[in-house]
């Protein structure tokens, strides 16, 4: 094969070994790999540099290219996924097709995860050998260029889903907002007050609400989720299938009669909204702030649904309007947009897996959102304190780290419940004036004016126990109290406190399904099952698959200032793509070199996105829509289809480097 | 609590293996960043060779890399279901398992050649991979697999000899 | 017909007679044949632990040795024999070397009996060590035991006190955090079972009422006093510990109101055994402290 | 009158005992502690202590041998595992309590005259020499050794069993005790080669 001097000559290749400060150095002998790649064939030059992504590291690139004629550039230093770009645009700037360029990854793969310092050393020096032996094979490329749609997509009507939808629709962008639920408004909605201001949730919620409603360039989608997401970057077409509501969402204006005629006189189901704290009809609005104001029917519990025979008291007082259709169904459509940002939030833990606390067996013992919704004036008790058997509480203790720092349950910390915490702390001590206790293991209140809260929380007389309870039973002879047994661990002693009401810090958990979501979108999860992020800091609204974002806390346990925040960061990232108005993408495409082609149709099928099609006897790589996979090329019997940045030549080069000490 | 460690006589002079470790470079790749971020610390044996898909890796990857004295080969690739490229991996599986059989039909044995799915977020499986591995060959000892390097296809890079001798030696 | 090698272990011979003789009564009732293992020793207990873990390790596995002998599974009906040869049989399992030394050790040392040679004793790690509570759930069924009731509890209020090492930190067969194995089987007997009783796998206080009497009446007394605060009138047991602790000082204890506690303690296995209608002292009755006739008779009253 | 002391300076730590400590799990566990609690507050026995589970791990872990090894908190734990399943760092407390005793045994820091490891050990020399053990001798000796007074109270409960016959009088033995003898003592030579950190 004779392309090395197709144009460019002999290779003259440049080897750059980077210290990276001392997170290489300090495992890799820099310098001795800097002369080994010295004298491999084809080096040129070979240096070693503190920082080879900074400015002056790529002007030594720049300058060797120019002085020293180089023609190839190797550079050893961190993972491709963060400065391989950097390294390209260098070469580029020194002359050269930024495609004559490879790296190597000491850092992540060598220094990072070895002790010896001889034996990485050696492993850096196999992968240099390789990059260097692979990069004289090297083909000029250009990037492709594709258009970019100018639609968005938001999955998720929570507090993320709702701002970001909010920021692009202001940018002018056509947005799609896809919740499941009956409304948007997700778990801020069940909220009472939020920290450390004691906002009310509702108050400064509900106007955002009401404005996705009545945004032009919104299209809100509840009861609607995402099946299926095709496509790449810039071009999806996304599935979403619109569950049945049961009620012509145009036509119902929100009157709330149809509920007050419904046959049955009282609500029999228990209320999601309310987490069964109360009981709702078979039609209902989720609560009264919903939106859109469009009530539904449960056909679980709905008489016509079960047998046919109900008076269908709900349509005739829907009289012409009409709304109500028992015969919906479910519906699916196909979107096309250009981005998505995945603001699909959380779960809370489910208490019950911790038996110790008795969340589901005694019935003093609740979980903070309940109690949320309990301290909620619209709340099944009207924001009275009262508890399942009737009663009010004298004594309340508050049990942070539920399902939280505990490798039985998650290791991770939640974040959120300290503060919390203190919140309904203070709300129940206002309501109730009942002698609380919190039970803490860390006391976490890093945020814009968390500490002073935590100051005035303790100010009101909470008695906070440094331990975490260890059980939960009732008195003997007095069921109604609950004895918690904890280390007290700042007095060194056990203590035993009766309370009557118990709440769980429940922390925040992936949603169950998480797991789909994210093969739907093909991106992934970190180790406790959140959406991973394609970088913790430099691109934390980013996934590996270009153009799906990341939003609120389906990425990780957050608050609601920072769930704004990283929405408002994920728009931006959403509306760069698209008024760009084009993408570049790698030029790793595959094709056919004709004279070799036996026709044999190998390939055709093997391709999962069509770009392979079968003419004169030939087969034919439709570049625009070849992905770069390579399973052709693996797979083509007579070696006829080659792969840019990926050839059969530049592998084979690089294993027999990385094997040349073997 | 309690440990017991075998005797093992006097240690022969350690043989550390060489392992060419093809990953895909949208889980397995990512998934030994992740180890590398993490810190966490593994066995130095493997060589990363990446590709965009463990659907792309040809047999002769493998035969090549025993020849050239690789004394183990692992393949990492995307959970099923999970392939960037939808079903890549798949294709990887078909592969290895005929690769296998052919390499179990030359003597090679099994603890040499693994196919693994790591996903990004299994840095800790990947490092228990690289170390399993690393020690499964180091007890098996080195593998013998290995022509000379010109007389295997492919890996002509077209370069005069005397450049090629240099490299080689 | 099934069958079973029995691991006594010290105490079912000693204070835990009752539960010995109640056990092989009731399992001769439900048809299932029980040979005590020959030669078994002692399992080493928590006590050896404290002094030599290797030795402790090598006590258990002489008995798990010797039962693999049938093929048979063990069954262990105290629960700190039950749970030492468990753990120890998972450790051998995880550990090959733990598992090489101490078995060469055994297989150089140690025979049993074959015909009238003295064969090498071997251990490969194949033996399943189980707990009555164990057998009579999953092997005989609470249906049979049902179906052979002559003379069921009616009127008595039974609290099942589990105790601690049958559910920690193994539970192969019951939940962990609220067992009810003994819960179903005693309510095969017609008692009734207490169901809402907190302390049922809390500690007894171990070999601690022997060792430190004080230590072990402070724990002893909550249990007792919250159980009977709940409305029990006979304590059920499953481990020859937790029924000579929550026993034997009852006269040194006094409940809330200053009355002496009186709680007769028997075994589940005495509790099915009357309900199968075997006669009192097959079932070892006789030798409580704490006389059941009482509690036994309040169920009389009620016919 | 003098006043405790209450200040510890780092020479009082005992670097050695605290890296053995520390090695006795795996993975470094034992520094993982969060404090949490809930071993202590788990345990049915921690109202006797004197340090409980946490505090105990913690004085370990910083190297106070004198105070853990001399400490009855080791002696009161009965093996409940309340606090090993607890755990939320996975530390295997009751194991390491185990491994403390022996250690408090084996550096003759237990408390002297204590009942519990006086118990253990004669329940250890017992079952060594005879296979099995017998309450009523293991009783009788633990009387003797750690003070007769603690004891009497006992008198009622002991007529009670020879009443109703749950005491054996006779030394309970196995066959074949000799070999038993010889497997301990065979793995007690093998004891090398197993790694105590």
């Amino acid at each position: 094969m004779s392309e090395l001097s197709a144009g460019n000559g002999t290779p003259r290749v440049g080897v750059y070994v980077c210290h990276c400060g001392t997170n290489i150095s300090a495992t890799i002998d820099v310098v001795a790999a800097q002369q080994a790649a010295e004298t491999l064939p084809g080096v040129v030059i070979s240096r070693e540099y503190k920082y080879m992504c900074s400015d002056p590291g790529q002007e030594i690139i720049k300058k060797d290219i120019h002085d020293l004629d180089l023609n190839r550039v190797v550079v050893a230093s961190c993972s491709p996924c963060l400065h391989e770009e950097t390294f390209r645009k260098a070469v580029a700037d020194g002359g050269l097709n930024p495609y004559y360029f490879q790296m190597v990854n000491i850092r992540e793969h060598a220094a990072w995860v070895h002790k010896d310092m001889a034996a990485a050393t050696a492993k850096a020096n196999d992968l240099i050998r390789a990059a260097v032996r692979r990069v004289r094979l090297h083909q000029p490329l250009e990037a492709r260029r594709v258009p970019v749609d100018p639609n968005v997509m938001v999955v998720g009507g929570g507090i993320a889903g709702i701002h970001a939808a909010l920021t692009m629709a202001d940018a002018g962008k056509h947005v799609y907002l896809v919740e499941r639920e009956p409304s948007i408004g997700g778990h801020m909605a069940m909220f009472d007050k939020t920290f450390p201001t004691l906002d009310c949730a509702a108050c400064i919620l509900t106007p955002k609400m009401t404005r996705v409603r009545a945004h032009p360039n919104i299209e809100t989608m509840t009861m609607s989720e995402v099946t299926a997401v095709d496509g790449f970057v810039g071009n999806y077409t996304v599935t979403v299938r619109h569950n049945p509501r049961f009620i012509i969402e145009d036509a119902c204006v929100g009157c709330l009669e149809c509920i007050d005629a419904c046959v049955f006189r009282n609500g029999k189901t228990q209320d999601e909204f309310n987490l069964g704290l109360s009981k709702r009809k078979p039609i209902y609005i989720p609560f009264p702030q919903a939106v859109p104001q469009v009530v539904l029917i449960d056909p679980a519990g709905c008489i016509e649904f079960r047998t046919g025979k109900c008076k269908k008291t709900c349509v005739e007082v829907c009289a012409e309007r009409n709304a109500i259709d028992f015969q919906q169904e479910a519906t699916t459509e196909d979107i096309t947009v250009g981005a998505v940002i995945v603001a699909t939030g959380f779960e809370t833990f489910d208490a019950t897996r911790l038996p110790r606390y008795g969340y589901g067996n005694l019935d003093g013992v609740y979980t903070a959102l309940e109690v949320e919704r309990l301290v909620n004036a619209s709340g099944p008790t009207d924001g009275e304190i009262v508890l399942r058997n009737g009663r009010k509480p004298e004594a309340i203790g508050v049990i942070h780290c539920i399902g939280s720092r505990d490798k039985n349950t998650n290791e991770y910390c939640s974040r959120v419940c300290c503060m919390y915490s203190l919140k309904l702390s203070h709300l129940l001590k206002e309501k109730t004036d009942a002698e609380i206790y919190e039970f803490y293991i860390d006391m976490r209140t890093a945020g814009k004016g968390f500490e002073e809260f935590y100051n005035r929380v303790a100010e009101e007389g909470i008695h906070f126990i440094r331990g975490k309870v260890a059980d939960v039973y009732p008195e003997a002879g007095n069921p109604d109290k609950l004895v918690l047994q904890a280390e007290d661990t700042l007095a060194g002693m056990v203590r035993q406190i009766p309370v009557d009401m118990v709440v769980l810090a429940t922390g925040l958990e992936p949603r169950q399904d998480a797991e789909d979501v994210r093969r739907t979108f093909n991106i992934t999860c970190s180790g406790g099952g959140f959406f991973m992020e394609r970088h913790p800091k430099l691109a934390p609204v980013s996934t590996f698959t270009d153009g799906v974002f990341l939003a609120g806390a389906c990425q990780g346990p957050k608050d609601i200032p920072d769930t704004v925040a990283q929405a408002g960061a994920a728009a931006a990232e959403a509306l760069a793509l698209i008024d760009a108005g084009f993408i570049e993408l790698e030029p790793n495409t595959a094709f056919v070199v004709e004279e070799n082609c036996s026709g044999c149709k190998t390939c055709v099928g093997l391709c999962p996105f069509n770009s392979i099609s079968y003419a004169d006897g030939k087969a034919q790589i439709n570049e625009v829509l070849c992905k770069g996979c390579g399973t052709c090329v693996a797979a083509c019997p007579s070696g006829a289809i080659r792969q840019n940045l990926f050839d059969d030549d530049e592998i084979f080069e690089e294993i027999a480097g990385v094997l040349t000490n073997a | 609590m309690l440990e017991v460690t075998e005797d093992r006589g006097a240690a022969p002079e350690e043989f550390e293996p060489t392992i060419a470790a093809f990953f895909c470079n949208w889980c397995t790749y990512l998934a030994a960043d992740l180890a590398g971020t993490s810190r966490m610390k593994y066995a130095p044996n493997a060589r990363v060779i990446r590709v965009m898909c463990s659907g792309r890796i040809d047999p002769q990857f493998v035969f090549d890399a025993f020849a050239k004295g690789a004394d183990g080969v692992l393949i990492g690739g995307c959970h099923p279901g999970d392939c960037h490229y939808q079903e890549g991996n798949y294709k990887a599986l078909r592969r290895y398992r005929l690769t296998k059989r052919v390499l179990d039909a030359l003597g090679v044995e099994p603890e040499r050649f693994r196919l693994e799915w790591i996903s990004a977020a299994e840095a800790d499986r990947l490092r228990d991979v690289m170390n399993e591995m690393a020690a499964q060959i180091k007890a098996l000892g080195p593998a013998d697999f290995s022509v000379p390097d010109e007389t295997f296809p492919g890996t002509d890079p077209g370069l005069d000899a005397t450049a090629e001798e240099a490299v080689v030696s | 017909m099934r069958e079973y090698d029995y691991y006594p272990g010290c105490s079912l011979k000693g204070t835990g007679k009752p539960y010995e003789e109640s056990l092989l009564a009731v399992f001769d009732a439900l048809g299932a044949r029980v040979d005590e293992l020959e030669d078994w020793n002692c399992c080493g207990a928590t006590a050896y632990m404290a002094v030599d873990e290797l030795e402790a390790v090598a006590l258990a596995t002489r008995n798990l040795a010797l039962a693999e002998q049938s093929g048979r599974d063990l069954l262990t009906p105290c629960n700190a024999c039950w749970l030492v040869l468990n753990k120890t049989a998972g450790r051998l399992s995880n550990d090959t070397g733990l598992h090489n030394l101490v078995c060469t050790a055994l297989e150089s040392t140690c025979t049993v009996p074959r015909g009238e040679e003295a064969a090498p004793l071997t251990y490969t790690g194949s033996v399943s060590v189980r707990h009555p509570l164990d057998v009579l759930i999953n092997d005989i069924g609470v249906d049979a035991i049902t179906a052979k009731v002559t003379n069921p509890l009616q009127g008595i209020t039974v609290a099942p006190y589990y105790g601690c090492q049958i559910v920690r930190p193994l539970s192969p067969f019951d939940n962990q955090d609220n067992p009810v194995t003994m819960d179903s089987l005693l309510g095969a007997t017609g008692c009734t079972v207490l169901e809402d009783y907190p302390f049922k796998t809390r500690c007894c206080g171990a070999s601690q009422m022997m060792t430190m009497p004080d230590v072990g009446l402070d724990l002893v007394s909550m249990l007792l006093a919250d159980a009977a605060a709940r409305g029990a009138d006979i304590v059920a047991v499953a481990c020859p510990l937790c029924q000579f602790n929550l026993e034997a000082y009852q006269g040194r204890l006094s409940g809330g109101n200053g009355e002496p506690v009186e709680m007769p303690i028997l075994y589940f296995t005495q509790l099915i055994g009357l309900a199968l209608g075997i006669d009192k002292k097959t079932l070892g009755l006789g030798r409580s402290f704490v006389n059941p006739e009482r509690a036994l008779a309040g169920r009389s009253l009620d016919e | 009158m003098a006043t405790e002391v209450m200040v510890r300076s780092e020479s009082d730590r005992d670097v050695e005992f605290a890296a053995w400590f520390t090695g006795l799990v795996g993975e470094q566990k034992l520094r993982a502690c969060i404090h949490c609690g809930l071993c202590s507050g788990s345990c049915p026995l921690a109202r006797h202590m004197d340090f409980g589970p946490r505090k105990l791990m913690y004085l370990a872990r910083e190297g106070f041998a004198d105070d853990v090894l001399g400490s009855d908190t080791i002696w009161l734990c009965t093996s409940c595992y309340a606090c090993t399943v607890s755990c939320p760092q996975q530390i295997p407390v009751t194991d390491v309590m185990y491994a403390l005793k022996r250690k408090a045994i084996e550096s003759g820091k237990a408390p002297k005259h204590h009942p519990v490891p006086v118990m253990a050990k004669s329940f250890a020399k017992m079952v060594r020499r005879r296979g099995r053990m017998t309450e009523v001798f293991l009783i009788a000796g633990l009387a003797l050794r750690s003070g007769i007074h603690r004891y009497l109270g006992m008198t009622g409960m002991g007529l009670n069993a020879l009443r109703t016959g749950r005491v054996s009088l006779r030394r309970d033995s196995i066959k074949r005790h000799d070999e038993l003898t010889r497997l301990l003592d065979a793995v007690a030579a093998h004891r090398e080669k197993v790694t105590r950190p």
